[in-house]
Formats: structure tokens, C-alpha cells, sequence
């Protein structure tokens, strides 16, 4: 085997491995002397240079893995990106609780006048909204308020700046 | 007897009957149907003797080789007399054999597939993470805080209002309601249904559904769900 | 976002990610046209010529892999087989769903000529057939199709890269 043939293939085992691979388990698959292994996982890392993956040593081992920069973009895998705005339902019940913080999810139904559980969990999940504690009283119900990003993306400075209303 | 029983089980009698046509070298389009009936049989009759179970469907076929043989051998006027449109007895056969025969070697070429894909290894150590928080690009949209006050003093006032507010029932055409889900689909590889019914009135649930049984229909989705009461995907089709 | 950086970000996903991704699904993470995702996969592919991985397209997606003259070597790290062989009945069932799809079970029994319910159990549990509704008609029964998983699997792109049918 060619210094080049084991490059590749010490790139496939260490891509392919569940766990990272030492020099010695590398040189043992590859029936190559152990010692000659950093050398050619160096050239592995230099053929990477110009790409998104690395070689890591790690616990006495070899494995590929991402360069760090991209850990923001890995995060949003298996998040599914919602380009909807925010529903009627959603805007009313975000509207309630600007206005009536902090306030139980039954508060909020009595005025919309039906249910709000997934408006609630839409809130939270776009996070304009938060729980703020329970209500003291029977069953201690969670009291929703609005949180700092819901400020930001209305550019308000505190609720103090929410338009006064007409009526009451 | 010259040619080889199999004892190890075909995958039916269709499997079996090709077996005896390659076996004997004979036009699958021209059977020999006295020959390979008596073989047919001849084999039934070993796994008797093995004390093997034969399926239900290796005897259905031994009575249709049977009877298409009896048929052959009729004079052709009395044939004709009977049943002036069959022009052959194995027609039916042949057809139902080749189709069979089509599949098998499609199968074939699969598990060739299948191994070669084995070939290619993907990246070890995956463990997938559980997280399915949606990423929201429009978080509350071209929404101002002067809306959300024209919302909150309308609904005070419908609160106060007398009579009751009345529900009003926004009306969403079930080919309007289609576009929609299209459009939510583009770039996805599943949906839930529960995803398409959020913030939806009762009519809006509804028109969603009709709207889903339509590109069902069109075979633009497919819908699945693995456990009852589960989520109910909606994945787009490839065809 | 340059295209040079597209083109790490989508090596790094393709890298991380548990399934093949597809061109949309790339350019909705990363805010990109569609169109312009396959000539990067092109650069990416091109990128790695020279090593052991490659971009493999897969189930309307894609997949960095080893190449397979690799596959001797990374048997040899004992990693589990990925998927179990498939018996005939199996094969010969999954092959009638594939080119017929959405199909019955007595539309496969009467192709095959026998029962199938073991073989369609079996499809099942290993996730590469499932159900697609149900047909219109007496006993309105079950509609099967195949999944992604059996594409990836099979290492097809999709249903029209199945080999041809010798008759229809």
C-alpha cells in the first residue's frame, strides 16, 4: 500500500468509525507501523484546509468532524423552519397578553372566547411569550407575559410603551 | 426423469412452473402444458412423501394445469362450440407467468442493488438529536404594536358588546386550502397534519382535510402514521 | 454568503445530517435558491476526487459517504451491518410495490401467485413500505408504497431511477 493509498483509507476508517480511532487501532486494521500514522493524518487534515471538515484528536484517538464555525448551521438541522407569520388566532391572544400580564391562559380564553393552547404554544415557540410564574388560588394556574424578544421585534423599550388604548 | 426436483420451497407456483419451463428449455409462449402438468404434479407428489405441507395455491395451480390440459386436447370444434372466444387454453397462464417473471428478475436486479449500496458507508457515531423546535424566519410578520392595540381594543369591545359577538366563518376554498399545503410542502420532507391545522376554525379543519384527500388523490402526498393516535405525516410523493 | 462559503456550510450538513438532505431542504437552511444547490454539491464532489469521501445522491437527497473501495477496510472495524439481507419473498414483494405503487396486497398476491402478509409485515418493520390510504371500492383496502428509507437503502434517487421493468 502506497503513503497515499493509506491517507484515503485512514480518511474513510476515521469517517466511517463510531468511535475515534487511535494510531495503534489504525495501524493495526492497516498492518502499517503506528508511528507513521501522525504524518499521514496530518495530510488528511491538509487536504481539509480549504473545507468544512477537520480531523480531531480526541481521547487518544482520530475522528472527523465539522470545523466549529459551522455549529450554528448543524443546530438547525431537525429544526423545521416555519416561514408562516403569526395567525389571527396567535396575534389575538399575543395582543391579550401584552396588555393583561401577567395572565392565565383561562383569562385569556374568557376574552377570545375559545380555546387558545396551541396559540399559546405557538407564542412560546416563537418565544414572544414566557411563563412568569403560577397564579396563586385553585389549580395554580401558569401566568404568561411577554418576554425581551417580543420587545425587540416591536421596538419597544418596556410595555410602558405600548400604545394606550381607547377603550378598557 | 430428467429433470431436477428442488426441495427447498418456491416462492409460490408461479416460481415453480418457471422453473420446470427453464428446466425443460421450452418457449414460456408455447408450453408444453402435458409435460410440465406431469411434472408439476410429480413434484407436488415428492413433497407428499417428504411429508412437506403444500400450499393452498400450489393445488389451485395443479387444477388449472389440469383443466387447461383437458381443454387442449378437446377437438377444436368442440372447443369452439363451448367457448368461441378463448383461442388458447394457456393464454391466461403465459401472461400471469410473465408478469410474474418480470417482477422476479426486477427483484433480482434489486438486491443487486442492495448490496452495492451496502458498499457506501455514511458517517459513524450518529445519534439523532430529539429537537424539533421550528426555526421561525417571520416571527410576527410585518405585525406593528399599533395592530396589536386595534386588536386587543376589538376584542374588548366584542367582549362588551351586546348581543354576544357573533363567530364569523372565514370561508377558505378547499383549491385555495390546496395551494396552501403546496406551498408549505416545497422544500419539506414531512409535514404533520396537526402543523397544517394549527389556529384553524372547525370549517378551516375540514376544508384542510378535503384539501389533503385531493392531492392524495393527485398523488402528490403521501400520508402515514405509525402509531394510532400518532402524528400524522404528510409526505410529499415522488412520482 | 459567498458561494465558497455555501459550499462548506452544505458540506458540513450533508456531513452531520442523519438523513440525505435534499437541494430544498439545504436551501431553506440556508436561504438559498434551490437551483443553485446541485452545482455546489458539484464543487463539493469535485472538492473530494482526491480523497476517500464522496457526495452520494440518494432518496432525493444527499449523503457524504465512503467511496466503496473503501468498504473492505471499514469492515474490518467490525461495525454492525446496517441492514439485514432480504429474503426472495421479501425482495419479490418490495420490487411489485416499487413499480406499482399505490398498490394492494391482493394486487401483489395475485402477481406473485401466494400470500404475502408475512412478506408485507416484515416491509414494515423495517420502515421501507408504508401505508399510502386506502383505494376507493368494496372493502376499501389498504394502499401500500415505498418510503424514502427503502431509496436510500437501495441507493436509488428516486423511483424513477428503478431499473426497467422488461414487461408492464
Amino acid at each position: 500500500m502506497t503513503l497515499h493509498e493509506a491517507e484515503r483509507t485512514i480518511e474513510a476508517l476515521i469517517f466511517a468509525a463510531d468511535e475515534p480511532l487511535s494510531a495503534g487501532r489504525l495501524a493495526e486494521i492497516l498492518g502499517m507501523d503506528p508511528k507513521s500514522i501522525p504524518a499521514l493524518v496530518e495530510r488528511i487534515q491538509r487536504r481539509h484546509q480549504d473545507g468544512a471538515l477537520m480531523v480531531r484528536e480526541v481521547g487518544g484517538g482520530y475522528q472527523l468532524v465539522t470545523k466549529p464555525e459551522y455549529a450554528p448551521w448543524i443546530e438547525k438541522l431537525g429544526r423545521p423552519v416555519v416561514h408562516a407569520p403569526l395567525s389571527q388566532a396567535s396575534t389575538e391572544t399575543l395582543a391579550i397578553i401584552a396588555y393583561r400580564q401577567p395572565v392565565t391562559k383561562a383569562e385569556i380564553e374568557e376574552i377570545r372566547g375559545v380555546r387558545c393552547d396551541s396559540a399559546i404554544n405557538n407564542l412560546l415557540e416563537r418565544e414572544l411569550i414566557c411563563e412568569l410564574g403560577r397564579k396563586d388560588g385553585p389549580g395554580r394556574p401558569i401566568l404568561y407575559g411577554v418576554t425581551e424578544k417580543f420587545l425587540v421585534h416591536f421596538g419597544l423599550k418596556g410595555l410602558e410603551d405600548l400604545p394606550p388604548l381607547s377603550i378598557t | 426423469m430428467d429433470y431436477v426436483v428442488k426441495l427447498e420451497a418456491y416462492e409460490g407456483p408461479f416460481d415453480l412452473l418457471l422453473d420446470l419451463i427453464e428446466q425443460n428449455e421450452v418457449d414460456i409462449l408455447d408450453i408444453p402444458i402435458a409435460v410440465i402438468t406431469e411434472q408439476y404434479l410429480e413434484y407436488l407428489h415428492t413433497l407428499q412423501e417428504q411429508d412437506l405441507a403444500i400450499g393452498g395455491e400450489f393445488l389451485v395451480m395443479a387444477a388449472t394445469l389440469i383443466r387447461i390440459k383437458a381443454k387442449m386436447l378437446l377437438p377444436p370444434e368442440e372447443v369452439e362450440a363451448e367457448e368461441p372466444e378463448e383461442e388458447d387454453p394457456r393464454e391466461r397462464l403465459v401472461e400471469q407467468l410473465l408478469r410474474y417473471k418480470a417482477y422476479k428478475e426486477a427483484a433480482a436486479r434489486l438486491t443487486e442493488r442492495y448490496h452495492g449500496a451496502l458498499g457506501y458507508y455514511t458517517r459513524g457515531g450518529r445519534q439523532s438529536q430529539a429537537v424539533r423546535i421550528p426555526i421561525f424566519t417571520n416571527v410576527v410578520g410585518d405585525l406593528t404594536v399599533k395592530d396589536l392595540a386595534a386588536v386587543f381594543a376589538q376584542l374588548m369591545k366584542d367582549l362588551h358588546a351586546e348581543p354576544p359577538h357573533q363567530t364569523i366563518i372565514q370561508r377558505v376554498s378547499v383549491a385555495q386550502r390546496l395551494a396552501e399545503i403546496r406551498v408549505c410542502l416545497v422544500g419539506r420532507s414531512r409535514l404533520t397534519f396537526a402543523e397544517l391545522l394549527q389556529e384553524r376554525t372547525r370549517a378551516e379543519v375540514v376544508v384542510t382535510f378535503l384539501a389533503i384527500l385531493e392531492l392524495i388523490r393527485l398523488r402528490e402526498i403521501r400520508v402515514r402514521q405509525t402509531s394510532t393516535f400518532g402524528y400524522i405525516e404528510i409526505l410529499p410523493d415522488y412520482v
